[in-house]
């Protein structure tokens, strides 16, 4: 599997987590489910944009090489 | 990907001829010392199959040649044992309290059986050495609220106190504040009586008319279990009050508190527990502890 | 082994024949020692007195998991000479059957509790759970004293027992719509308790605090049940076998 | 990211995420031996336990053991699991960056989670798997990614043999699961609370969650950390391992093994005795499966045995070699009936868990991580030689003040349990062998904070590694060798 088709997935899924937190903070009947289910809002919210964060590096990274590469050539 | 078999120089043996990351494997046979012992392990084991319950079936096991069972050992090994105790502790238990102590072998034997089953199971309420907590009889201290002679002793340790036991010692003190059988300001008033009459306290905001009050209200309520110097009665387990030990404590505050909702102590029967010979052990344990009579 | 027939490359080759074969491998010790627990009739022994936690008790129980008592003490009274004189009979499969989970433990920084119900009076129950150097100055044991300022949560017994009820435990449909009055009359003096007590033989009443039911009193309730239920003077439960 | 050349395409391998498990894992590793200490001194003094519920033993032991076990150990099985299967497979990690990447921070939220729900008292009251059933499902599904990024990358590898090293992984990431699910099964109150019943009560209970105890040792802490051992030993030694033929047999026995060997805790219990002789049985029919473990790791060192005075990193995980021979001899010892009868619920299990613990999966994990540390960061050595050395010396020191303090307080409280007294009557009161065993709990404390201290200088010794210069070969352009090479 290639990096970007992996970020996309693994990307993605931080939606149904999230909101799968959410509902499980919103209907807690103990702390100990509504930690949980913040945590994993925060988790979702956090890993997704350091995912999206991590593709553009990538990019950029990769654009700096072929720029090299270019002008080295 | 071809073998590429090599000599390693150091042991002289070959490697198996693939590589990863540079890691190789060298071709050496098992060791022989380590197969053996394995062997022998697994031949041990296969001789506990056969003589001990080991592989289930369906729906039973296979019980082995000796068919041994780990709950009839050590029910044999608790008979046996206490067969062996039984030649003293028969006896300990037939004999009575003057004869065993007349007898020094069936005294040292309750001795040191008192001693342990006192330490197992009384010394987390009782203290050590009897020595008593809140709430819980000072044993060593010969402030007996059921009596202190040893058959009385022996009795409360069988049947314990408000215990459930059909012979247990029961009694109960009126919730004189809670069930309204006196006012507020009786109970204050007994409490003085009783806390500078009995508890020796001089208590400085205790007014004498206050005090002889309580006089009157003790005679009229309290008397008639606590004795009229406050010397307790046995029969109902009504605590020596003029004494300086309390079994709940010695102050006013706690006398108010007392009369107000009394707190009845439980004491649980260790006939379900021990037997007559340690009951008995631990009766003289506790006879001896300082303040037996 | 290579030129035998047989060898061993042919699994280091393949990566699906390796997993699994390593799963058939690591499965036969688990089905052999575990299935037949179930199957097997005498595993847990016909005994009779034993009963399900009444809901107070089943509180409790709950409060000895959360605090991780098991991590200090053993319910379990091995078959040995020594343990048998100093904590009562062996323990019984059949006296932790209604376990969810068991809490048999693996260590004894403090003694067995396999069979403490009764062995001490609530009060020293109480006084030693919220200060136990004050009753046993040796001991190492944390204070409990938090307990007795916690009201106990009970909203949800009546679930509690449902769920155990799928797991096996016998409650009835009576039980479970008695769950919060059983509860409150086990932890309320002076209460009427015929019913409780009908439900639930030698339950043991805890004097609570007069006007709410703390999480102590729960935990008192389920160690003065230990090892209670079952009548050892009974000679057919005297030494059951498996 | 180190370019390899293998054949004709370099392969680039995924030693980011390599890096963020040991970094973690040495993180883990000072918060458990941290919170080990701490509860060693409430054992000792109780008012430590402060009269707080989340600052009670009984609610931070778990911290303790799920922080080594799981936080410590499992982020070093993880971190060296994925290098380990990067090289000896000669490809990258399968699934991409971002799996990889998800794995570890969910797998670190999983843990902080679950530390957190213990000092809440959210349990399920099960020893070394005490997570509520949301964590339990949370952790399965970080187990079922893992598997298959895992497995992929064994799928896709370039040479045609699979090394030992991997079998051992394998092993560990399949049995794990397993055991998992099977000692999981639990009925939640409601979908929306944490509180849950196991599935199974009593006896079955015991058993199977003695099943997983047992095999949490065997194939989390054994099985995994042989992995570890098969290639960071003959790494360091830059010997070939001793015998393929010995890594066959004792991998099999092993893994068929150990299975077997959960009722050695149940001893004499209410689990029938058909079953507690079977697990005593396998339980010493596994000792030299165990042992082959033991040999392969220290013959591999025949002719490299020099270099444990020039690399003390090597030394770290001879010396869990040895540690790891000791426990697994000691182990079948104490599954014995009559010999467990003594042992069991004192603290001797207590002494041979952190011989195992310590000695084995610690040890093992430092020799590994003062290997990996300049290899990930691309630096010529670790930042002082010395340093590993005071490590090793203050670590060992550690154990030994540990587990002898234990033997002894261990074997003195079994056999004052048992004492009888000239009549025949038991000789002491259990408070009494509290108060004996004492002195030897605060020589345990003392023990424990060497360790700790062996473990901050490394946390030292790493950071001044990583924030100091990489080394001259990374720095060339396309730098062909990976460090370790």
């Amino acid at each position: 599997m290639d990096n970007q088709t992996a970020n996309s997935i693994v990307g993605f899924m931080m939606v149904p987590l999230g909101l799968l937190g959410l509902l499980l903070a919103a209907r807690a009947v103990d702390v100990e489910i509504e930690i949980f289910g913040y945590g994993l809002v925060i988790f979702a919210f956090l890993f997704g944009f350091s995912t999206i964060k991590r593709v553009y590096d990538y990019r950029d990274a990769a654009r700096a090489i072929a720029h090299k590469e270019a002008g080295h050539g | 990907m071809a073998l590429n078999i090599e000599r390693d120089e150091h042991t002289g043996t070959d490697t198996t001829g693939h590589e990863w990351d540079g890691l190789k494997e060298l071709n050496t046979p098992l060791p022989k010392w380590w197969l053996y012992t394995w062997l022998a392990c697994i031949l041990w084991a296969l001789v506990y199959f056969v003589f001990f319950p080991s592989f289930p079936y369906g729906k039973g096991y296979i019980h082995g040649l000796l068919g041994a069972s780990s709950r009839n050992d050590v029910m044999a090994d608790v008979k046996g044992f206490a067969a062996e105790r039984n030649a003293v502790m028969s006896k300990v238990a037939a004999a009575s309290f003057d004869d065993i102590r007349k007898n020094p072998e069936l005294l040292a034997a309750a001795q040191t059986a008192g001693r342990i089953t006192f330490a197992n199971n009384c010394q987390p309420c009782h203290g050590a050495g009897g020595a008593g907590n809140p709430g819980f009889p000072a044993l060593a201290a010969g402030s007996w609220l059921w009596g202190g002679k040893l058959e009385d002793i022996q009795q409360t340790i069988t049947h314990g106190i408000r215990s459930g036991d059909d012979a247990a010692r029961d009694s109960q003190m009126p919730k004189f504040g809670t069930d309204g059988l006196l006012k507020p300001e009786e109970i204050q008033q007994v409490a003085d009586y009783v806390s500078t009459a009995f508890f020796g306290l001089a208590l400085k905001d205790a007014a004498p008319a206050s005090i002889a009050a309580g006089k009157d209200i003790f005679a009229a309520n309290c008397a008639s279990c606590h004795g009229d110097n406050g010397e307790g009665n046995r029969d109902v387990g009504a605590p020596r009050l003029a004494s300086k030990i309390h079994l709940y404590g010695g102050t006013r505050d706690l006398i108010v508190r007392q009369v107000t909702s009394p707190h009845m102590g439980v004491m649980p029967n260790w006939n379900g527990r021990l037997d007559t010979a340690t009951i008995k052990s631990v009766a003289i344990y506790v006879h001896d502890l300082g303040g037996g009579e | 082994m290579a030129s035998r027939g047989f060898s061993h490359a042919t699994i280091e080759r393949n990566a699906f024949l390796l997993i699994i074969l390593a799963i058939l491998t690591i499965s036969i010790g688990g089905l052999v020692q575990i299935v037949p627990l179930f199957t097997i009739e005498t595993t847990v022994e016909h005994v009779k007195g034993v009963r399900p936690y009444s809901p107070l008790e089943q509180a409790g129980r709950d409060i000895y998991v959360r605090e991780g008592c098991y991590l200090c003490h053993s319910q379990m009274i091995r078959s040995l000479r020594d343990e048998v004189e100093r904590y009562g009979h062996y323990s019984l499969a059949a006296e932790s059957m209604y376990d969810h989970p068991f809490q048999w433990g693996s260590k004894r920084t403090g003694p067995d509790l396999a069979r403490v119900g009764g062995k001490y009076s609530n009060d020293w129950h109480y006084g030693h759970l919220i200060h136990p150097q004050s009753l046993v100055p040796e001991s190492i044991m944390p204070s409990y004293r938090f307990l007795a300022e916690t009201p106990l949560k009970y909203d949800n017994i009546a679930e509690k027992l449902k769920t155990l009820r799928i797991v096996g435990v016998p409650y009835t449909d009576e039980e479970v719509a008695q769950a919060k009055a059983d509860l409150e009359a086990q932890a309320t003096p002076g209460a009427d308790t015929d019913a409780l007590m009908k439900r639930y033989p030698k339950a043991n009443l805890v004097p609570g605090n007069g006007h709410e039911v703390t999480e102590l009193d729960a935990l008192v309730a389920y160690l003065q049940v230990l090892g209670t239920m079952v009548d050892f003077t009974d000679p057919s439960a005297e030494n059951p076998q498996q | 990211m180190a370019n390899v050349t293998t054949g004709s395409a370099p392969v680039t391998y995924n030693e980011e995420v390599v890096r963020k498990f040991i970094i973690a894992a040495i993180f883990w590793a000072v918060v458990a031996f941290a919170v080990g200490c701490y509860l060693a001194a409430e054992l000792t003094w109780p008012e430590l336990n402060l009269g707080y519920s989340f600052t009670n033993f009984g609610r931070l032991r778990p911290v303790h053991t799920s922080g080594a076990i799981f936080a410590f150990g499992g982020s070093m099985l993880f971190g060296t699991s994925m290098y380990v299967v990067q090289r000896t497979c000669q490809v990258r990690l399968w699934g991409g960056s971002a799996l990889a990447n998800f794995i570890f921070w969910a797998f670190q939220f999983f843990i902080v989670m679950a530390a957190l729900s213990y000092v809440l008292g959210f349990t399920e009251g099960r020893e070394y798997a005490e997570p509520e059933w949301h964590l339990d499902l949370w952790l399965t599904m970080i187990w079922v990614l893992y598997a298959i990024v895992y497995i992929g990358t064994i799928i896709m590898r370039k040479e045609p043999h699979i090394y030992v090293a991997n079998w051992f992984y394998l092993a560990f990431i399949l049995t794990v699961a397993v055991l998992h699910l099977g000692n999981n099964m639990a009925v939640p109150v409601s979908f929306f609370g944490a509180k849950s019943y196991s599935l199974f009560s009593g006896t079955q209970d015991a058993m199977v969650q003695w099943w997983y105890g047992h095999n949490a040792v065997g194939f989390f802490l054994t099985a995994g950390f042989l992995g570890m051992m098969y290639y960071f030993i003959p790494k360091a030694a830059n010997r070939p391992v001793y015998s393929y033929r010995l890594s066959i047999f004792h991998f099999w026995s092993l893994i068929f093994l150990y299975i077997w060997a959960g009722p050695h805790h149940l001893h004499y219990t209410a689990l029938p005795d058909w079953t507690q002789i079977l697990g005593m049985t396998f339980s010493v029919m596994l000792w030299m499966p165990s042992w082959g473990g033991m040999i392969n790791g220290l013959m591999t060192l025949s002719g490299a045995w020099d270099k444990l005075r020039t690399d003390p990193g090597l030394r770290f995980s001879v010396t869990a070699v040895g540690f790891y021979g000791m426990s697994t001899f000691e182990g079948p010892v104490m599954a014995i009936r009559d010999v467990n009868a003594l042992s069991h619920y004192t603290n001797w299990t207590i002494g041979h868990v952190h011989s195992g613990a310590l000695g084995w999966v610690a040890f093992i994990s430092f020799g590994a991580i003062y290997y990996l540390i300049p290899v990930l960061w691309k630096r010529d050595a670790m930042y002082s030689v010395k340093l590993i050395s005071w490590h090793y010396w203050t670590a060992t020191l550690g154990i030994v003040f540990y587990i002898t303090s234990m033997w002894v307080a261990g074997i003195m409280e079994g056999l004052m349990w048992r004492a009888y007294d000239a009549q025949g009557f038991l000789q002491y009161s259990f408070v009494e062998s509290v108060v004996a065993v004492h002195p030897f709990l605060m020589i345990r404390l003392f023990g424990g904070l060497f360790f700790l201290l062996g473990a901050l200088i490394m946390v030292y010794n790493a950071y001044k590694t990583i924030r100091g210069p990489r080394s001259a070969a990374s720095m060339l352009p396309n730098a062909a060798l990976a460090a370790g090479e």
